[in-house]
């Protein structure tokens, strides 16, 4: 395999492998540059390798694109691995982020990520297979990003017979230590000169 | 055509000093303890014009430097002090001291950074439990109420408030205007206008919300956009009239 | 390389793969059922072929524990690809901070305050909210200070496998120019024109 040919690879197998969606020839074509041509042989160079040594993982095929999946026969261990597993962070940042979906729907990841600070993404994919929210369309901005919002099984779930059910957020007052701290901050905020 | 607006910032006193005391040229037959004082108050006098809060930490060192330069000026003789009181002379080995001891995790802070930098061309993979090991993860909604779940939401809410709050008002974050005139220009590319709401749509917080509007002013500066409002406290049309050319702009906010 | 110790190695990947955070050998030896030779052997392998074959990930060290991460060298493709969170720039204030706290665990609020000369609170409650920073407890003294110290995710942050990996602190005292010219300037016996 020519240098240039193993660099375009491995370019491309970097990003198969923090991304948790399938990604399509065309996304992969803008985001390095690289022709389709190119980036097909590139897939089934990767796709080959993988079968001929038998990973432990796989590039498939699936609805919108290429995505890497553990190999199957490994599921057994994976399922040991996961069980083992302390689910407590999960859960909290799954209702964390499930929070935020429910009063601020329609939101994208990027404003997930935004307020709580953290990447979400698999946090997002969790609830996503959960059934507990869905994708509602793409924002009309840059990059046209998708929506998210909850589904009518997140309804069902709390005997809710629509979203605007969900208690009001304004009755909540800080208490006096969080409120006192606030104000303190604020007073000694930056300024632009 | 930029700009430079820079107003220099200190993490705290001793980083202060030590700017300060790094920028002489030692000439013994100055005093040097006068002309550090005389600078350190200088500053602070310079801070506080701009209406910067002044930590006491500030006026506690001021107040130090001044003792050491006044036991300085006096005739030399032996004083008597309490054994609790501290001479000028062992305040400034305290002083001494504690300024090695400050240089020290400032110069160790420089290598984390560039750790954290050189950290930051790895990502992890973060794509949660794949579909087929969902069952595994346990039931999140478990146990959970409409309650809990509103409450989990103020509390982030007021976290992320408090965070973006806290900034510390001796380290301001540095943003970059020029780095918002590019971010703009992106966002202008293939159109003819854009309203300033579309343009910070994804803006998190407040002072990234003014740096946008301070790099729209630059923009109309540099006749690249013309602006429009079509009624007091009205949306903000940003339009596109000349090409884009990028400059260097800084502004510490 | 046996089948027997390739099946390992493609197990053993495959953990890797699906897991988020960093596996540690005893628990790659619980779930695999494998002896902890054969799995160190194993991370040797992959860690060996990946570096050798120059992939888009690498496996390496840290926290405690081996995990999968992205080859930097195609970190502009990725991050053009995601948009990440958890690299948000530290500030001047927030790397002292955190220095402090690294190399002196535990420490208190007051124990920060008095090496840098300044209130750190502001600092000390953003790193608590960025998980680099955890509380350890309490000091046995009058008001029972909490007392800080580091998280697995500030090791993880830094790329450090332990706290031990931290570069000695003495390398880093001020030389001696530097002091000589604290010392002369704060000097108070000087003449006097």
């Amino acid at each position: 395999m020519s240098e240039m040919r193993a660099r375009i690879r491995n370019i491309i197998e970097s990003l198969f492998f923090v991304s948790d969606r399938p990604l399509n020839i065309s996304r992969i074509c803008e985001v390095t540059s690289v022709g389709e041509e190119e980036v097909k042989q590139a897939i089934e160079d990767l796709a080959n390798e993988y079968r001929r040594t038998d990973r432990g993982f796989q590039l498939r095929e699936v609805a919108g694109g290429y995505r890497l999946y553990s190999h199957p026969a490994y599921a057994p261990y994976i399922e040991k691995l996961i069980l083992s597993f302390d689910h407590r962070r999960l859960t909290q940042a799954a209702l964390e982020t499930l929070s935020i979906i429910a009063y601020k729907q329609p939101v994208t990841r990027m404003d997930i990520a935004a307020i709580r600070g953290v990447n979400s993404d698999g946090v997002v994919n969790t609830l996503l297979n959960r059934g507990l929210i869905k994708e509602m369309g793409r924002q009309g901005t840059t990059g046209q990003p998708i929506l998210y919002g909850t589904t009518t099984r997140f309804l069902e779930s709390f005997g809710l017979r629509s979203i605007d059910e969900l208690p009001p957020l304004d009755e909540f007052s800080p208490d006096e230590e969080v409120r006192r701290q606030i104000e303190e901050n604020l007073r000694s905020s930056a300024v632009i000169e | 055509m930029s700009y430079q607006v820079k107003l220099e910032v200190f993490e705290g006193p001793f980083d202060l000093l030590l700017n300060l005391i790094s920028r002489q040229k030692i000439d013994i037959y100055e005093i040097p303890i006068a002309k550090i004082a005389k600078e350190y108050l200088d500053y602070i006098n310079s801070i506080q014009e701009l209406d910067l809060e002044i930590g006491t930490e500030f006026l506690l060192i001021a107040a130090t430097l001044l003792d050491i330069k006044a036991a300085s000026l006096l005739p030399k003789k032996e004083e008597v002090y309490d054994e609790d009181e501290i001479s000028p002379q062992e305040a400034r080995e305290i002083l001494i001291a504690r300024l090695v001891e400050y240089k020290k995790f400032k110069n160790v802070s420089a290598e984390l950074a560039a750790r954290y930098e050189a950290e930051s061309k790895y990502y992890v993979r973060d794509v949660g439990v794949e579909e087929d090991f969902d069952s595994l993860v346990p039931d999140f909604l478990s146990g959970i109420s409409l309650g809990k779940l509103r409450k989990l939401f103020l509390a982030i809410n007021e976290r992320r408030e408090i965070s973006l709050l806290q900034a510390d008002h001796i380290t301001p974050k540095p943003l970059s205007v020029d780095e918002y005139v590019k971010k703009i220009e992106n966002r202008l590319k293939g159109v003819k206008a854009k309203s300033f709401r579309e343009l910070t749509h994804d803006c998190t917080d407040k002072i990234e919300l003014i740096a946008m509007f301070l790099a729209v002013l630059e923009l109309y500066k540099r006749g690249i956009v013309k602006l429009g409002q079509a009624e007091t406290f009205g949306e903000i049309t940003v339009i596109v009239s000349g090409n884009v050319v990028t400059g260097n702009a800084e502004v510490v906010v």
